[in-house]
């Protein structure tokens, strides 16, 4: 969590300077849901996520080199600067990236959940996707598709309450994404966002469940996008009090406190803990910064495989 | 001529975003039966503020927010577009119709004909384009020649400030289905914007965009600007002709022209291969095939998936140099 | 439901026949969906359907001669043959049309919903469409649009079990469709497929609350399909005691018998109504054959209106 | 030259539609990773019964049915390409792309290129398209050119019996995504099987189905039995070339056979305008400019929806008669 704080923080600061060309989207606020899911899987488990997904790649151990360098268009970067924030992957890592079509992860995931079941492969397809997306039909085929294929697909929604500039209540008559799973027979659960380890403990569940053969389940994450839909939105439309809200209930102080208070870890190992992140993003900024742009016969390359 | 163009003084520099935002007003102020529908058109005012004020001028029930159900929204302009309304429907970026296709490719383009006439569907399908920003290969395609291939559907690409309003209104006035691709990179561009004409800009007509003698640059969209300066900058005398539309095609200006000069370059931002290009490569050749001093040639990006990187981007995309060094070339070669 | 009964019939032997060509999908079976929802409409009111869409426009008042002409491809045919089976239309009665994409009605029927509330038209707009579209991401987007902008749509699902040659049960885990309406917020209620009467009463009930400004409602029919998906499937997919059953419900019986018992028909007007709808049927076929096919200049006119 | 030609004895005279099972069925019993995916292709055999038999010889787990979920399931396909399986995908009609193009043109074609390489998508799209069959307008298109404009995607259309198979084969072991164009109308059509080559045939090497002196005629698809009969029945001589794929593009054995004949006809079901034919038309006009004697020529459908009326479809495809006349026209040209 504190590296996926980390990350975006100086993302979000790098784009505003103009040193990350293209779109970014933050996960300010919903880092829990990453780590927390990111967590409870295992090597060789499937991710498919989408425009909002750095902290997805990160929570599964994606590099924070590679990813920095990708954002900065860098030859060197993970996808060779071809991707770029909105497709970051790693399929060595299970990851198959992020996704500039609203609920294109959905089926992507299904059919990795496929490949697992059909090849005994053992692993779980996660599909992360925001609370707007479930108005698309492509959540709807989906669903349904992994429920009657009996698939290991844990389908995670990050309900932050904003599609871009809207208010995603004022666009369905039932935003409780849980509710809408009864009409797939899918078992659903809803759990704070916030709350890395409320999050952890149903995604190891659900995934346990996923791996045990009891088909897809659903997660309804409920979380807090703190910057705009995009960096540079001003988001004029958030009530102020509600944005501080979610602020005061920061998903770091969250995890911190609860540590604190079991004694898990110091103040003191915490503060490490984060300056450390710091450092790991820090480092990777400034090796971004000095690498060159991909060499032009990059643009021609892996169009086709052979 | 308008009288407008007589009193140059009274023209206006605006935006391109502003003109398509006073197209879409006047519409929607002239007929009550014109809607705007998309994903945040409305309170938030178009993600790319391209309907800016219309919610706050004309109310929700006339500017309307969508959840993201492309497939159900612009199915449903279609639908209303057969049943009275007059719907502009916007699809954020054009590589969205992967999601939203059938309303367009099946229903709205096909019903008029399959109830032989009896159905009436005036709809604008907005779509927004442009490579050149970084956006990566999901939000920065040109797919105008797929619709130009579709039957029943009028394409239009608006250049300029003046056509961003003018053919927006003549597309909300036409009977028929229209995609309307607007390119982001014009947005913030700007130019005269005279007041509108008495007379409405007629569907399908291209236009001069710049007299010249030696080899005619056939264009549309975001590269009239690319195929202008190339004129400014390079060493042949160039014709720019921006087509304006590709359906209803005006294969008659550009014959014309082509008659004169002899010579034909073709420049899109789309993908060069089985791009729109090649159907003007193909009519030309044939037409003209005893008139052309050299090969018809084409430059659009070539055919790979569009790289995230600036510099792989640029690399890619037609310019200017290039534009001026192929005119040249063909100069050259007879 | 006697015309659609007699006009179907006298189809499926015109197809085998080879008298009317393309695809044809008969309701033989399901008429007292079309009749009973049909009869509960008002002029001006839009229905948008299906492939399997006969039986819904000739309860709308199209006219049997212009549809049978249709579907011989004449030039005189309600669509100037340029439609047939799968696409007669007659907006002049607000049928927008039967549509050979499934799952297309629903969005359609919505637009016209949208039409009806802001124009201030009065009118409810019907979508027809089978248990099979309900997996279709349209499905899930339009209803969810309705709801939301709480138009006078009525939703008209003939579920009657199969889509093709699969039993749709097993292509869903909830195959009740009212059960998955739920997820929009929007009132649903099943019915008795076979049973005109009791279809006809919900279809009224339902458009009324569509006109009283209520919003969408979906009427899920269970009927049963005799024939097989298109003219020429010989169905070995069905049990036969399924089907056997439903054919022993015939909703012509079930409509005759209630009538019969009510005393509000003779056996002998039955019969002559069901004569007289095979009269009507058998004209318009007379007639079919004797027109012309379009002209050529047909193929080229229409594409565009001025 | 396989060992099968030169024993045509043991040559079996097959459909098309058989060589297609044969070839999924085979590529099913090679590797265990390629399934079938589509709606009523198990159980049912496929509504055209291309399948038919697949679902008891490989069970359900292989042959998998779907729901009407298009979007979801071409989807879920691409998805289990990415991740070790090698899923031959139908879309029933390849008007049906309207519901699910997103799969094929966002994520299929692109992702191997947005990682680096690192995704590997091994997906073929088998799409039935074919007019003639009075489908009406929803049910009739041919769209290959659409595909052939997106990189990334190798476009395959197989036109004779062996290649139905031998094509199936190739494009399930491919490494990419491939859209595999089925004509309906080629289904019960009758040709020889060899049996299977040792060498697999390699996408994108077009054929010289008739060897010829006047006129190059270029065609893919149903079409081909279209020119091979105005061979027959006109008075030029011509070399019909069966391109068998639009991407990869097999430019050279046009040009070599164009540099021949110095004439260039392009036949397709396709509607003419924007369609793949422009391309072809715009490649050869523009290399071969000097050589070409008449100007290229393409007969494709005219720009209107498919109609209902066989009457009125016969009169829109392209005949052997109009290609005879067109290929006769182009020799008293010049
Ligand atoms: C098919 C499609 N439609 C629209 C968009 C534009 N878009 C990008 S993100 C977004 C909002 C997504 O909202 P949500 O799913 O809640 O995710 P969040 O941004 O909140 O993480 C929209 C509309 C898109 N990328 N793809
Ligand atoms: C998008 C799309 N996918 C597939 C088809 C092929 N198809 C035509 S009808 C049909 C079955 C429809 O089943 P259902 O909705 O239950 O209607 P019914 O035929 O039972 O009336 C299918 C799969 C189609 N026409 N459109
Ligand atoms: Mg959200
Ligand atoms: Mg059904």
């Amino acid at each position: 969590m504190a590296l996926i704080r980390a990350f975006e923080t100086r993302v979000a600061e790098l784009y505003r300077d103009g040193e990350i060309p293209g779109f970014v989207h933050t996960s300010l606020g919903q880092e829990a849901v990453a780590a927390g899911v990111g967590a409870a899987l295992e090597d060789g488990d499937y991710v498919a996520t989408t425009h909002r997904g750095h902290g997805h790649c990160l929570a599964r151990g994606m590099e924070v080199e590679g990813m920095m360098a990708e954002l900065f268009a860098r030859g060197a970067g993970i996808c060779h600067g071809k991707g770029g924030s909105m497709h970051v992957a790693d399929p060595s890592r299970g990851v198959l990236g992020a996704n500039a079509i609203v609920g294109a992860s959905l089926p992507l995931a299904v059919g990795a959940g496929l490949s697992s079941k059909q090849l005994r492969q053992g692993r779980v397809a996660v599909a992360f996707f925001g609370e707007g997306a479930v108005n698309q039909g492509a959540f709807h085929e989906a669903v349904n598709l992994a429920a009657i294929w009996s698939l290991p697909v844990l389908l995670v929604c990050e309900n932050n309450i904003y599609a871009e500039f809207s208010d995603s209540r004022t666009l369905t008559r039932v935003p409780a994404v849980v509710e809408r799973c009864a009409a797939y027979g899918v078992a659903a659960a809803a759990v704070d966002g916030n709350d890395a380890a409320a999050v952890h403990r149903l995604a190891a569940e659900a995934a346990e469940r996923c791996r045990g053969g009891d088909g897809p389940f659903l997660i309804e994450a409920e979380t807090y996008r703190w910057h705009g839909h995009y960096e540079g939105d001003s988001q004029p439309y958030k009530p102020d009090e509600e944005a501080a809200g979610w602020r005061a209930r920061d998903p770091l102080e969250v995890a911190a406190a609860r540590l604190l208070e079991a004694g898990a870890a110091s103040a003191e190992e915490l503060e490490a803990l984060r300056e450390e992140a710091a450092a790991r993003v820090e480092a990777a900024i400034e090796r971004a910064r000095t690498l060159p742009a991909p060499d032009p016969e990059e643009a021609y390359a892996d169009v086709f495989g052979s | 001529m308008s009288s407008a163009a007589e009193a140059p003084a009274a023209v206006a520099e605006r935006r391109y975003i502003d003109a398509l935002n006073e197209g879409m007003a006047t519409a929607l102020e002239e007929d009550e039966r014109v809607v705007v529908i998309g994903i945040d058109v409305g309170a938030g005012g178009g993600i790319f503020r391209v309907t800016k004020g219309l919610y706050e001028r004309f109310g929700p029930e006339r500017v309307i927010d969508a959840p993201i159900s492309e497939m159900g929204y612009v199915g449903a302009a279609v639908g209303a577009a057969m049943t009275g309304l007059r719907p502009i429907v916007e699809i954020m970026f054009m590589d969205f119709v992967g999601v939203c296709l059938d309303p367009i490719l099946n229903q709205a383009a096909k019903l008029r004909y399959m109830t032989a006439g009896a159905l009436e569907i005036p709809v604008v399908f907005r779509m927004q384009t442009g490579a050149g920003k970084a956006a990566g290969a999901q939000h920065s395609q040109s797919l105008e020649a797929w619709f130009a291939h579709v039957p029943g559907l009028k394409v239009v690409l608006p250049a300029t400030v003046a056509d961003a309003r003018d053919l927006m209104l003549a597309a909300v006035r036409d009977p028929n289905p229209v995609v309307f691709i607007e390119n982001r990179r014009l947005y913030g561009s700007k130019g005269p914007l005279p007041p509108p004409d008495a007379e409405p800009l007629p569907l399908g007509k291209a236009r001069i965009a710049r007299g010249g003698e030696q080899v005619t640059v056939l264009t549309w969209g975001q590269m009239l600007r690319t195929c202008l300066a190339a004129a400014e900058e390079g060493a042949a005398s160039l014709e720019v002709i921006d087509l304006r539309s590709l359906a209803p095609l005006d294969l008659e200006t550009v014959l014309a022209s082509v008659r004169r000069t002899g010579r034909l370059l073709i420049v899109h931002e789309a993908v060069q291969d089985f791009g729109a290009g090649a159907e003007l490569a193909a009519r030309v050749g044939e037409e003209l095939f005893d008139e052309l001093r050299t090969p018809v040639r084409r430059l659009g990006t070539p055919a790979v998936p569009m790289p995230f990187s600036p510099d792989l981007e640029r690399g890619l995309l037609p310019n200017s140099k290039a534009v001026a060094a192929a005119a040249e070339a063909l100069v050259a070669e007879g």
